[in-house]
């Protein structure tokens, strides 16, 4: 049987100049059904790869200089895809490689409902169209698992939450039943309860038509549970690759020895850090949360009243004290970065109060953005990005100031010849550190990492929280980090928050959450953590519906009630 | 408040400010109903004769006075009486209206008709010869006065073709649908040739920004062919510009377009306004001024109206 | 300097900013006096000769050598048309730019003032400006300037209101960076692709306005030669002596197609996104 | 079949009121509508109108009409004496604002012994004033039309043509008065469409969809001939360019000054370029029956030697002044400008050209603030009228002119009284020499007055005066 794709030797170059190309001497090969994952390194080639095969990079200033790409069609023939006419790959677009897309936020069109969106996939590959399109749209979304398809269908997809968006993805791509589908970073951003169900469709998907897929992560967990090959990318080179047991177990190449030695292993708790714990009411905190409440007005268009709100936050407490880590972890939606906004002012609150005590010198909490791209000027290059703090600060950009950026740059595993590029030249990944190196710009006091870290490879993952570690002890920063990574949460965390809803269900030490979880939810979310020892687990399609915050006008929650679980461990009671 | 009533509430407001603009500044050129109507024989009257022609025109009291008295008819939505017509004001703005806004339209669907498949066919060929003869012709479009172009096509028509369009008058569209074209087809070719080459200029520029957007590439992935990804993906996004920029100029062409009427002889605002001014037509300017600042508003709205038609998350409110 | 060689390099704009370059050098050369005859001297035998080689575009009715006025008018023109967009640009950025920003009452106020000059007819304005100053050149600027900016103002607006709400600006709030700071370099910066292309666009617009503020002989005064005076002026002429018209409208076209290229130009080179596009 | 006559003019009526409205274009509508006692024919003479007949007294203070039997309003009704003492006396009255009233103002008593005979009784001989009496502003009106007030509103005179329709600024629809005494019309009515831009109405001659038009740009009528279906149709007008200096502003004040001007200046070469050569160069006077040869005033011919003699002589060293010019009106009058700021330029003079909107143009001509303006003012069949305005003593235009002289006053108060021809010649020979000589204007040329017409229309005549009455002969082939 020959492979569905068999690729050779790709060399991929961005602009003129091929003589440093960006992705150098790729070669793997993939068979029906099975599925390849691509890891490696953030900014090592991975994305340039996968958006290679169907020739999307020629829309992004990028060229094939090198190498062949050939695809089994169904009727055998084999088509070179590095040569093949535009026409020809307009064909195999969609019908026979589907794909997926790292950024959810951006990746639909703003202006057409989702349901236009998936009838356009069945009417260019099925042929279908009105009442019949119409149909199989909503059993696409069915099939994604999106409730109440019928009418979700005639959303605009900045009404959706971000998993939802992905999943819509995913109905698109599995609308012209490909026989190859490429997933770039599907779940990245996502809580892991949503990537549950995300892997688990997928992997209902291959089971149910046999697709192969090209699955790119930096999750190592998520590997282990999916793939069949493993391929290791470092700087644009392939440099391992084999059945997923070999490379997992009996690692070749250095770097993949690294990497799975810095992949943070999720152990229900048990190593959470001994550091910095908090003395009991010793410290005073740096920033103190009570009673917030944030909630957006519902605006049905142009020309209607207010009919409600958007519950985001519903009653927040919380303090966080000097030296400490607090996580936040919770669903999709659940309010974790509208909190964080509230804390840095930049959304009203509507209720409650926040105090920022700035300890020493009044110096601003500093923010790491869930998106990294939105948050970085995209006209301004790397240097005048992280000079801005300072900036603001009334510094100006001197020797000192560089040494700086060059030491954090470093830190956060970028090269200091970065400073005269600009974001749109980095990978997501990349622009992550770009976003964590300029927030410790000026030895903040505290900083709010939303989803700071979800997008690096393991290994730079690891540097990157050794940094934070290392610094909030010389320093005694405060972190509030948000997070849908457990084991991460797990490696950082002194205190944990899990938010439900808006609200906060359940929170205290990062030991006793963690290993001793109360709450239903929490107990969800944990169960649904991935792990390197998890390999080719059946995902379980979670079908809780996800609570609605719209509510009514002048609509107050009820009391909450806590439960004392332990020392410093509080759990909200459940009603029903 | 509904948004809709919370902008017509402005509206008044504005209409106050033009109202006071117009009313002072008009009285502060130089020259007057007598000097226009006498020209250099005003010199000739005795003072007595002066004031009877004053009063005849209405301009013998203060001028605050005056202003109050037609602030007072115009909230009883009388703008005054033309002199120079001796019919009132609105009688004779909404005589020539018609013609205008045939006009404007026509000049629009030309320029759209042309400047957003021009526009998209050069984004779409960036840098490429399309793109360049494209850009070069817009160029041409932006760079001939509209009076060159007029003066030209009436030359071409009357030289060659032993035609001109009927002038002068105006033939309604409801009495003779064909007559009506015929005269004003070639007014807003002129017109809209010009406004063409902005267009394509504004299309261009926003489809180049919009074709390097994520969903594009989400379109791609999912083998929409090229020219769908252009027209059905792209361009909806890129169209908020062009609306813009169609407002505007669709506002100004509501407020005549004086040259291409002077040239092509028709009876629109534009002229009626400059007319107006020529012979100190107070109460007709004001009104013309006036009503043509209320057709500004009105197509303000529509704009936005538009951004809403064309962006949901304006329409439905984003986050 | 980056901005040279980059305009340099750029295919299409490298020959916008030859055009730019060749006017500039030919006003120069006309301020300068370096005419091939002198611009305003009427050679009363010679009126309304045809091109020769004397009178490389020939003479107007006065017998006036056409080249030598053009290189004046270009100076004129140019002049006209970059202070009057150049002012537009300046009130109608900040403007919009402050009307976007501060939102509620003050974007009310500024745009409704902007609404009131847009539905106010620029005849009627460039009238009021001559019985205030006279007629000229300054009137012709103070008057398209005028025009324009409501027109700047809204354009900047628009982007503005989204800018605002992207989470860089954010990120620059909890930064505490100035207010100047982050419209300056946030936003302004972003604003540039649809400026440069509406400051192309009112550069043409302002060229054709001030032939048509002379058309109704509101704009430069004869006989200092601007090229829509000139075009004006031998309108009725169109029969007799076409090359009149002909080559003011070239010099406009060109200069026209000069600015469009290096605006593009500029366009791309200041978006940092496309700059490999055309790299 | 209604055959009907297409005209086209640039510029339209103002106003319907035969005795307020000056402007030309006015006055050409109203003269198809209304008609005085006397007109002008082509010649410039006085001939019978509403009156069949007219008589001065000998002592010259009594001017008796018999008026026309047949002559009717378009109503029907018979044109009486009363109304032509109704027309006068409303005329007359200050509240009428008639700018033609300064005309008759030697008029004393006005009688109506029958309903055919009118008399005028002067204060004092008044030549010119039959003259003045031969323009649209002296209409003859329906009597009662002024006692019901809707003279300004609604017309009806007993000229040629009836107006249907006037929508000002586009078309007016005129119909042949079948009351009309002046005989028949070999057609049934006109319409006249207002196109501004004149190359517009040569485009529409040409294409035949317009069969007589009024023109006025030299530059476009300069065309016609060379339309092989097209006739021009040129006079010699009344009106005449000219230069008027300031007398009351330094250096204008000097006399030795202006004559430099008056020197410097190429007159041919104005009318050549400027008028591309239509017109004539003309003294102060442009009625052939007053006007001398030229050659005979003081330097008409250009002299620059002279010119700068003169202006060492004034002791004024070069000095600069603004000219003031409206914008289209007259359509050379940029052009004139330019020629002269050129050609004062030899003698060291710089020219500031303003140019300017009509009416401010005309507001601060009438208030006399220019250095110089650049003006085409209106002539009269007869010298009188035309000047006495500007260069008599209580003249309502002195403010303007700024200018007087014992001796040009004097004489034209004796061309006033003056009724034999042959006097009234000598004294305005004098008169004109003088005014030549002192320069306090410096006097161009005359202008063309133009109508353009399909070779299918003939019968037209032209007149000085620029009326359009002729198109009451025109005959339209097939
Ligand atoms: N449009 C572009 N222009 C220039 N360089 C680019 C462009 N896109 C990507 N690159 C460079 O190519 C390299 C590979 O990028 P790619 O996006 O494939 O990384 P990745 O492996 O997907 O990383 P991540 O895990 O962070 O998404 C990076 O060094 C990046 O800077
Ligand atoms: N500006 C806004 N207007 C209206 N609703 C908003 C706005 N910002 C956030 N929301 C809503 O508030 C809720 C909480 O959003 P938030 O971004 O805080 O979630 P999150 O916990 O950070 O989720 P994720 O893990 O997906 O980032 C969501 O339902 C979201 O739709
Ligand atoms: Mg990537
Ligand atoms: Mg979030």
């Amino acid at each position: 049987m020959s492979p569905l794709l068999s690729v050779r030797d790709l060399t991929v170059a961005f602009g003129k100049d091929a003589s440093e190309p960006v992705v150098r001497g790729v070669s793997f090969e993939l068979n029906p059904g099975e599925t390849l994952a691509i890891v490696g390194e953030s900014g090592s080639g991975k994305s340039v790869t996968a958006l290679s095969i169907n020739r999307l990079v020629d829309f992004g200033g990028g060229r094939i200089v090198g190498g062949s790409m050939r695809l089994t069609r169904p009727d055998g023939a084999v088509l070179e895809l590095s040569q093949a006419e535009e026409r020809t790959l307009v064909d195999i677009r969609g019908r026979e490689i589907g794909m997926i897309f790292q950024e959810p936020m951006t990746s639909l069109n703003p202006v057409h409902t989702v349901g236009a969106q998936i009838e356009e996939a069945f009417r260019l590959h099925r042929g279908l169209v009105g009442q019949a399109a119409r149909q199989a749209a909503r059993e696409a979304l069915d099939r994604v698992r999106i409730a109440d398809a019928e009418q979700r269908l005639r959303y605009y997809p900045h009404q959706l939450s971000g998993g939802m968006r992905q999943r819509v993805m995913i109905a698109m791509a599995l609308a012209g039943n490909p026989r190859l589908l490429i997933a770039d970073e599907p779940t990245t951003a996502l809580d892991v309860t949503v990537q549950a169900q995300i892997m688990a469709l997928l992997a209902e998907l291959r089971a149910e038509t046999g697709m192969a897929m090209i699955f790119i992560t930096h999750d190592i967990g998520l590997v282990a549970g999916i793939a069949d090959h493993v391929l290791v990318m470092q700087n644009g080179v392939a440099v391992e690759q084999g059945r997923l047991d070999a490379v997992l177990d009996a690692p070749q190449h250095d770097y993949t020895q690294h990497l799975l030695n810095a992949v943070p292993h999720f152990s229900g708790g048990r190593a959470v850090r001994a550091d910095g714990a908090r003395a009991e009411g010793g410290e005073r905190p740096m920033v103190a949360v009570k009673d917030l409440v944030v909630r957006f007005p519902v605006g049905r268009g142009l020309f209607a009243r207010n009919a409600g709100a958007v519950h985001a936050v519903e009653g927040v407490d919380f303090d966080l004290v000097q030296g400490e880590t607090l996580a936040i972890v919770g669903e999709s939606g659940s309010g974790k970065s509208t909190t964080a906004r509230a804390i840095l002012g930049l959304v009203e609150a509507t209720r409650g109060t926040v105090d920022a005590a700035s300890g020493q010198g009044g110096r601003p909490i500093q923010m790491v953005f869930q998106d990294p791209f939105a948050s970085l000027n995209p006209r301004l290059d790397v240097e005048s990005l992280l000079a801005e703090p300072a900036i603001a600060a009334g510094r100006r950009i001197d020797a000192a100031l560089r040494e700086r950026m060059g030491f954090l740059l470093e830190k956060v595993g970028l090269p200091a010849n970065c400073l005269v590029r600009y974001p749109h030249q980095f990978s997501g990944g990349q622009r992550q550190r770009l976003c964590i190196a300029r927030a410790l710009m000026l030895n903040p006091d505290v900083v709010v990492l939303d989803e700071a870290v979800s997008a690096l490879d393991v290994s730079v993952q690891a540097k990157v929280l050794d940094l934070l570690i290392d610094l909030q002890r010389e320093f005694g920063l405060a972190y509030l980090f948000i997070s849908h990574d457990m084991a991460v949460v797990e490696r950082i965390a002194h205190r944990v928050a899990v938010m439900y809803a808006g609200q906060i269900v359940e929170i205290g030490g990062a030991g006793a959450v963690l290993s001793r979880p109360r709450h239903s939810y929490t107990r969800r979310l944990i169960a649904a953590v991935p792990g390197m020892d998890r390999r080719r687990q059946r995902y379980d399609v979670d079908t809780t519906p996800v609570p609605s915050l719209v509510r009514p006008r002048g609509y107050e929650p009820p009391q909450a009630d806590w439960i004392e679980a332990g020392p410093d461990h509080l759990v909200r009671m459940e009603t029903a | 408040m509904n948004y809709l009533a919370r902008r017509l509430l402005t509206f008044p407001l504005i209409l106050l400010g033009v109202s006071l603009l117009v009313f002072f500044s008009i009285r502060m050129i130089p020259g007057d109903a007598i000097t226009a109507m006498l020209g250099t024989e005003a010199g000739l009257l005795t003072p007595v004769q002066r004031q009877a022609l004053a009063a005849y025109f209405g301009i013998d009291q203060p001028v605050v006075v005056q202003y109050g008295r037609w602030l007072a008819g115009l909230l009883q939505g009388d703008l005054g009486i033309s002199v120079t017509y001796g019919k009132p004001v609105l009688t004779v703005i909404l005589e020539r209206f018609p013609l205008t806004l045939e006009l404007a339209l026509l000049a629009m669907v030309i320029a759209l008709g042309i400047g957003v498949p021009a526009g998209v066919l050069a984004a779409t060929n960036n840098e490429r010869s399309t793109d360049v003869v494209v850009r070069i012709l817009a160029m041409l479009g932006q760079s001939t006065p509209g009076f060159v172009v007029g003066l030209v096509i009436i030359y071409v028509l009357s030289v060659y073709f032993g035609f001109v369009p009927a002038m002068g008058s105006f033939t309604p569209l409801w009495t003779d649908p064909l007559a009506n074209l015929g005269q004003l087809i070639f007014p807003a070719v002129t017109l809209g040739f010009a406004f063409a080459a902005s267009v394509t200029r504004i299309s261009r520029s926003a489809m180049l920004d919009v074709l390097s957007d994520d969903y594009i590439r989400t379109a791609r992935a999912k083998g929409v062919p090229g020219r769908s990804v252009v027209w059905h993906h792209a361009l909806p996004n890129a169209l908020i510009p062009v609306v813009t920029l169609s407002g505007v100029e669709f506002g100004y062409l509501l407020g005549g377009a004086v040259i291409v009427e002077q040239i092509f002889a028709l009876p629109g605002l534009g002229r009626l306004t400059l007319d107006a001014i020529g012979q100190r037509d107070y109460a007709l300017v004001q009104g013309c001024v006036l009503f043509v600042a209320f057709n500004f508003l009105i197509v303000n709205l529509l704009v936005d109206l538009a951004y809403a038609a064309l962006d949901p998350r304006i329409r439905l409110g984003a986050r | 300097m980056r901005i040279v060689r980059d305009i340099a390099a750029h295919p299409t704009g490298r020959v916008g900013a030859a055009i730019i370059l060749l006017y500039l050098l030919l006003a120069l050369c006309g301020a300068l006096g370096l005419t091939p005859h002198d611009p305003l001297q009427q050679f009363r035998i010679d009126r309304l000769q045809a091109p020769s080689a004397t009178y490389w575009m020939g003479t107007d009715l006065f017998g006036r050598d056409t080249a030598s006025r053009l290189m004046i008018g270009i100076g004129h023109s140019f002049i006209i048309a970059f202070a009057s967009v150049g002012l537009a640009t300046l009130f109608g950025t900040l403007i919009g730019l402050l009307a976007g920003w501060w939102g509620g009452l003050a974007d009310g106020l500024f745009m409704r003032a902007m609404d009131v000059l847009l539905a106010f007819p620029a005849i009627l304005l460039a009238l009021l400006i001559i019985a205030v100053t006279g007629p000229g050149t300054f009137t012709s600027i103070a008057a398209i300037a005028i025009v324009y900016t409501p027109i700047f103002a809204r354009v900047v607006r628009g982007p503005t209101l989204s800018l605002k709400r992207r989470d860089f600006v954010d990120a620059a709030r909890t930064f505490g960076s100035s207010q100047r700071y982050i419209l300056s370099r946030h936003l302004l910066l972003n604003l540039v692709a649809p400026l440069t292309v509406q400051v192309t666009l009112a550069l043409a617009w302002a060229l054709l306005t001030e032939a048509g503020l002379s058309f109704l002989g509101l704009g430069t005064q004869p006989p200092a030669p601007s090229l829509g005076l000139m075009m004006s002026e031998a309108r009725n002429l169109m029969q007799q002596a076409p090359w009149l018209l002909v080559f003011p409208g070239l010099t406009i076209m060109l200069g026209i197609l000069g600015f469009n290229l290096c605006g593009d130009a500029l366009r791309d080179i200041l978006d940092p996104r496309t700059q490999r596009r055309t790299a | 079949q209604a055959a009907e006559l297409r005209m086209a003019w640039s510029q339209d009526a103002t106003g319907l009121d035969p005795h307020t409205q000056t402007a030309f274009s006015s006055l050409r509508l109203l003269e198809l509508i209304y008609e005085p006692l006397v007109r002008l024919d082509a010649k410039l003479d006085v001939v019978p109108a509403v009156a069949e007949s007219w008589s001065f007294s000998d002592d010259g203070l009594t001017l008796t009409f018999k008026i026309d039997a047949n002559a009717k309003f378009s109503d029907g009704a018979a044109v009486t004496s009363e109304d032509v003492k109704a027309s006068f006396e409303r005329l007359l009255d200050e509240a009428t604002a008639a700018a033609a009233r300064s005309n008759f103002l030697s008029i004393s008593a006005i009688e109506a012994p029958d309903p055919a005979t009118v008399v005028f009784t002067l204060s004092q001989p008044d030549a010119p004033i039959l003259v003045a009496m031969a323009t649209i502003n002296a209409a003859v009106v329906p009597a009662k039309a002024i006692a019901d007030g809707s003279i300004a509103t609604a017309t009806l005179g007993s000229g040629p043509f009836v107006l249907d329709q006037w929508d000002p600024n586009a078309k007016e629809v005129l119909s042949v008065n079948p009351n009309w005494a002046g005989g028949d019309i070999a057609y049934d009515g006109i319409t006249i469409s207002v196109l501004p831009d004149e190359t517009a109405i040569l485009a529409s001659l040409r294409a035949g969809q317009t069969d007589f038009a009024l023109l006025n740009d030299p530059l476009v009528a300069t065309l016609v001939p060379n339309e092989p279906n097209l006739q021009l149709n040129a006079v010699p007008g009344l009106a005449y360019n000219v230069l008027q200096l300031n007398p009351s502003r330094a250096p204008m004040d000097n006399l030795k000054l202006r004559q430099a001007i008056s020197c410097a200046v190429d007159r041919q070469d104005i009318l050549d370029t400027a008028l591309v050569g239509e017109g004539k160069v003309t003294g102060p006077l442009t009625m052939p029956a007053y006007a001398s040869d030229p050659s005979t005033l003081f330097c008409y011919e250009q002299d620059l030697e002279k010119a700068k003699a003169l202006m060492a002589e004034s002791g004024v060293d070069g000095f600069t002044a603004k000219v003031i010019a409206a914008t289209g009106e007259p359509p050379v009058a940029s052009a004139e400008a330019q020629v002269l700021q050129s050609q004062l330029a030899e003698i060291g003079i710089t020219l500031e050209i303003e140019l300017m909107e009509l009416n401010v143009y005309v507001d601060r001509w009438l208030a006399g603030d220019f250095d110089m303006a650049v003006a085409l003012n209106g002539g009269r069949p007869d010298p009188y009228p035309m000047y006495n305005r500007y260069f008599t003593k209580e003249g309502n235009l002195v403010k303007v002119s700024n200018f007087t002289d014992d001796e040009i006053d004097s004489l034209l108060q004796q061309g006033r009284v003056e009724t034999d021809i042959a006097k009234r010649k000598e004294i305005f020979q004098k008169f004109e020499a003088r005014l030549a000589e002192l320069s306090p204007w410096i006097w161009l040329s005359t202008s063309n007055l133009y109508t353009a017409q399909l070779k299918t229309v003939s019968g037209f005549e032209s007149s000085a005066t620029g009326t359009l009455f002729g198109v009451t002969k025109i005959t339209l082939a097939q």
